[in-house]
């Protein structure tokens, strides 16, 4: 059975202990902030809607745990996901969801445009390939500036028919910009499949630039895990860039409202993926295979996390809104240095 | 009259215009089977087949540019753009293409295509899925624009739109898609360039567009409780601009107000107040007031988007500081 | 020698005499064209400046002579090549270029937005790569007005780090359309090498699309015209779309005032092509070594088309400026039925 | 003082900024070895090697999205775009992205670029290399504009401009590259949202930016020799704007005209012409007027093209009118 389970995950147990139990918790913590968000929408607390990420943890936590909080990542509005697994904690970002000021961008984003920069975070976006620029910029920035930082561009199967991907492809490709492209592949971007909205092979679209492709199962935390590792330690050398297709599936619909989907989307597909291919069952039962943890430990991480949730979202819910006079603030920041500089002039 | 949803007017208009000309189709994300995420466009595609309502991939600049080529090329395509917001993504195909096709051939060419979106914010979608951004297409000559503040005009002027030989972006008040008009079962259209008086008055002119004329009227009603007549015009198309019923209006109650949802600074407002003023200078007791959104990023916070926006209360006060004269310390 | 310029061209003469004299013919056309429009910016005759398809000639020569007038092209700001190739005359095309009312756009246009409608050339288009969401969406008409016309669009290599072109290619081959994607490239996109800002490979950009490629010297004017025979006659039957990389070269600067160009483009690289690929040149010799004109035959016809050329010229110089009235037509254009509706209306 | 080209100017202010602070750079395309077909940044690359003067593809999202991303993380990039006509292909990263990130945040992130391009028609360069489309960036909050009018000002505004912490779009106009101006040889640098009032007079205010300051210095010498005096201001960026200085001028003169080389309808002129009406409404002896380019996509036929934007005989009429109180009719 191990072996069996250890095939599938297309990994050997090389990490330790410590890095197993984190992935797992750090997949346990994206699923219960959803469960907690989709609650909100569903008790009509939330303002607005949002996309949830549930099913695709093992993406966000395979490639966030290979990088350093020095390292970027550019995030899609499912972006809650990638936000937990780059550091963010509950509480702002239930605040940032239910528009308060503790929130991590002050009540102003929510959950379309969540960021974290102490976690190198550069947010999510509510424009679909919108971030791809961004993140091929960092990359280039992170060169200029003489780092060894690697940044991620997470994105959608729907994103891949967005012209921008394709001029910063060129463009990482031509500059070797340590730049990762991670596409999320969940099968649909809306209520459209992706086999009916792209055409050809998604691989081959970046190896047309020269740039490496890779596809992996993304409902393995491990096998997500490796091949990042490796491709960051690469990009890292001036390797770059990659391309990663990992192939996932959204258990939820395409937003919280979206509940009435068998018209584009069979309940027995939903089933399948969620019984067979679910990214914490599979990984807890491997983890308890290889003895790293017992059934008990796994439940009382899940117990643990999910009264850590609670309270987040208690603490949101009595958290204060921003006060009216931030409305018309941060439309600009400050620049103290040019001011300094303007206020040493010799008057004109 | 029997009233139906601004949502099902538009529908109605599509479909109509689809059975009368087969050279119309449909191109956008999500169109077809879904109806658009607004569900606005439900029901078309079991009618007109997947060959007339066609579900794009996300390529906001490619559909809209082949649109374009369709136009150029005998079709009458209606692209659906998701969000106003994404409007920034098509600028190029839409400005320096679909609207300058007709000039720069000397006539020759010319592009019969609708876009369809939406504006308007307080729907708690931030940012990037909240803008008002009418103004920026209004300022590029070649295209035409209209602003249907009901089911009723939302119907009306689709339908004149799609018959057009002129491109033409409407927008419609996404917060207004379940709000119900009466409207008629004949057919009907709506001419561009032929502003609509709402409601007549006296006292002051209220010019509001799409999702401001309910906050006019609303307004409207408050100052009557204060014997304050405001006459309220929709002017329905801002690109064609109806000066004459807009001037007559202000030459009668001598005030105005410009209401709208875009951003207030280098938006519509300025315009039609500059063309107030300079046309009917020499009438007007008080300067003519703008009220746009607030020059910020719509934030999500429903304690701050709920204030970026014009109220009927906010029209009213203002509204009043013009008839009592109050506004001549703050000129 | 006859085999082996046979051999050369990768085609056998199957066409008849006629075809490859007209052929022959609208090449030389091209050339006088833009020689003389080259004077008319050297002498100061020119409003603006315009970009020389000269070199190039084989390309638009061998494509649209597999056109008919129904089918569509896109042009570029390099376009009278293909303005003269899909059919156009010299006198409302010099018209044009120097703002005069006879001019196919009645001067409003000039060298960058040349349109000839009634001979299926959409217009040339001075936003790189704007019209190849122009030409994907003719196609498209096409298919859905149930006719069997194809487009062409053409455009440079530089054209191709556009991200438009990706998201078409992808429409384009999702739902089969009847286009041809033309990219001429001449090696230089403005004042900089291909290779420099073009990663990887462009067949396989299309291909990764699912979309046939293929490369075609693009100085051989048969070969062009053989391979586009087959394509368009493919594409006619729904076996689109396909996409066609030519190698070409302009002679002249990026456009007539880039003299001096040593600094990214060396001479011998121009002597070398000028002398040994020029594409009328070989032609012409393989029509004598073939029998098909003599050598005065091609002199005739090169003496002819200069005549007319310069006749052309000199007509529109002598012709009038529209008048000052039309500077606000044309905005828009009149919707004759739809006011006819308007005005059956009862009254509101 | 010596006397350099606004092209110099340009030159000059991004060699001392790049020189200043290493996380300066330039990208765009034919920016290194052809210094822009313009020449504009020739010799840069010369000093500062092809890693920060950066020639791109023809991709314009594509590097003005990177310039974001690059100045999120601690660069902070000049992007030259080469004409203001593309600013429609870059409009969503530039206005839903580079705008907004800081907003969004909660002021967490800032986004420290320059976005330089141009305007000006009258090249015979055609409708879409001849647009002046500095409104459009001007109505969207978290953006600042600015136009420099001569050599000193490119100079000085660009300084500015690299060193502020927010995304700035600078549009040159392409028309005087090869003006020459006083400038001086030591570094300065000007202040955003603080007008220059290049001429000063009693009877008149004439508003003009970028190429129209000429055009409006140019009708007062003809205004001079009727004795009218026209009073000159330079708003030198349109966000801010320096709403102070030219109220107080308008204050003073009781008659403005706003001149502006872009489309006039929905364009900045309302604006500008609307905030001095709100403001100044009791001091005013004539409605504000406004002069912009003709509502029409840019002809290419010089026969044509020279009547679309306003000239110093045209500003001179309508001020002769508007001085001699003749509008009245009109209003
Ligand atoms: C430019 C743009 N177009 C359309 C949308 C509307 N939209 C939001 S999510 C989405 C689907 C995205 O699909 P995909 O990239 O596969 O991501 P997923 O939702 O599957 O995670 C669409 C069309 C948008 N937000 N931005
Ligand atoms: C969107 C856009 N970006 C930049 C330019 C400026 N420009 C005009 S032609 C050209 C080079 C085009 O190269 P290529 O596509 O190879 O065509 P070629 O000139 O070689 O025929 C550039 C950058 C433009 N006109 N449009
Ligand atoms: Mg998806
Ligand atoms: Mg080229």
């Amino acid at each position: 059975m191990a072996a069996k389970a250890a095939a599938k995950t297309g990994a050997k147990p090389k990490g330790n202990a410590e890095d197993y139990l984190r992935m797992y918790r750090q997949m346990v913590r994206i699923r219960a902030f959803e469960d907690q968000a989709n609650q909100l929408y569903l008790s009509a607390k939330m303002p607005g809607l949002t996309h949830m990420y549930s099913g695709q943890e093992a993406v966000a936590v395979g490639i966030c745990e290979a990088l350093t909080d020095d390292d970027k990542i550019t995030s899609t509005h499912r972006g809650h996901g990638h936000c937990v697994a780059k550091g963010a904690e509950f509480k702002a970002m239930f605040c940032e969801l239910l528009g308060k000021a503790e929130g991590y961008c002050r009540g102003k984003g929510g959950s379309m445009h969540i960021a974290d920069q102490s976690h190198g975070n550069l947010g999510a976006n509510a424009i679909v390939g919108g971030s791809m620029g961004i993140a091929t910029g960092a990359a280039l920035s992170a060169k200029l500036r003489g780092t060894d930082e690697v940044t991620v561009c997470f994105f959608g199967d729907g994103a891949t028919a967005q012209g921008l991907w394709y001029e910063v492809m060129n463009m990482a490709a031509l500059w070797k910009l340590p730049v990762i492209y991670a596409c999320e592949n969940n099968g649909y971007s809306e209520y459209t499949k992706t086999a009916e909205i792209a055409a050809g092979s998604l691989t081959a679209r970046a190896e047309a630039f020269g740039i490496e492709a890779h596809k992996v199962d993304g409902q393995d935390v491990l096998a997500v895990n490796e091949l990042t590792q490796k491709l960051v330690a690469r990009a890292r050398k001036g390797e770059g860039p990659f391309f990663i297709e990992l192939a996932t599936y959204r258990y939820h619909g395409h937003h919280v409202g979206d509940i009435n989907r068998e018209y584009y989307r069979a309940k027995d597909e939903e089933t399948e993926w969620k019984s067979t291919r679910d990214p914490i069952l599979n990984f807890g039962k491997w983890l308890t295979e290889q003895g790293v943890a017992s059934e008990d430990d796994l439940a009382a991480i899940g117990a643990e996390v999910k009264a850590d949730a609670e309270a987040a979202v208690a603490y949101a819910e009595a958290a204060a809104y921003p006060p009216e006079n931030e409305v018309d603030m941060h439309v600009y920041v400050d620049s103290p240095e040019l001011n300094a500089a303007l206020r040493g002039q010799p008057a004109a | 009259m029997r009233e139906i949803t601004l949502s099902k007017a538009v529908n109605e208009a599509i479909a109509e215009e689809m059975r009368r000309d087969p050279n119309v189709f449909l191109i956008g994300e999500d169109v077809a089977e879904a109806g658009t995420p607004f569900k606005v466009l439900a029901g078309l595609v079991d009618e007109f087949g997947t060959e007339r309502v066609i579900d794009t991939p996300i390529s906001e600049p490619g559909f809209v540019g082949m649109a374009v080529g369709a136009a150029l090329t005998g079709s009458r395509p209606i692209v659906d753009l998701m969000f106003g917001d994404f409007i920034f993504l098509v600028m190029d195909q839409l400005c320096n293409q679909a609207a300058k096709a007709c000039y720069m051939s000397g006539g020759k060419l010319n592009v019969p295509m609708v876009l369809r979106t939406n504006l308007g914010a307080t729907r708690r979608s931030a940012a990037q899925h909240s803008q008002s951004l009418h103004a920026l297409v209004a300022h590029i000559p070649g295209l035409k624009v209209a602003m249907p503040s009901s089911a009723y005009e939302a119907k009306g002027l689709m339908k004149t739109a799609i018959r057009d030989n002129n491109p033409v972006v409407i927008f419609e008040d996404k917060l207004m898609y379940q709000d119900k008009a009466p409207v008629p079962e004949e057919e009907f259209l709506i001419t561009f360039g032929k502003a609509n008086i709402k409601r007549e008055g006296t006292d002051i002119t209220l010019i509001a567009t799409s999702s401001m004329v309910q906050v006019a009227e609303k307004a409207a009603d408050l100052l009557a409780k204060d014997g304050i007549s405001a006459e309220v015009i929709d002017p329905r198309t801002i690109v064609p601009l109806d000066e004459e019923t807009i001037l007559n209006s202000v030459r009668k109650t001598s005030r105005a107000i410009v209401i709208d949802e875009g951003h207030q600074s280098y938006g519509i407002t300025g315009e039609i107040a500059s063309r107030i003023t300079e046309k009917a200078f020499y009438h007007l007791d008080a300067p003519v007031l703008r009220m746009g959104a607030m020059d910020v990023p719509v934030p999500f916070s429903p304690a701050l988007e709920d204030l970026t926006v014009p109220t009927p209360e906010g029209v009213a006060d203002r509204a009043r500081a013009a008839v009592r004269g109050e506004l001549f310390h703050a000129a």
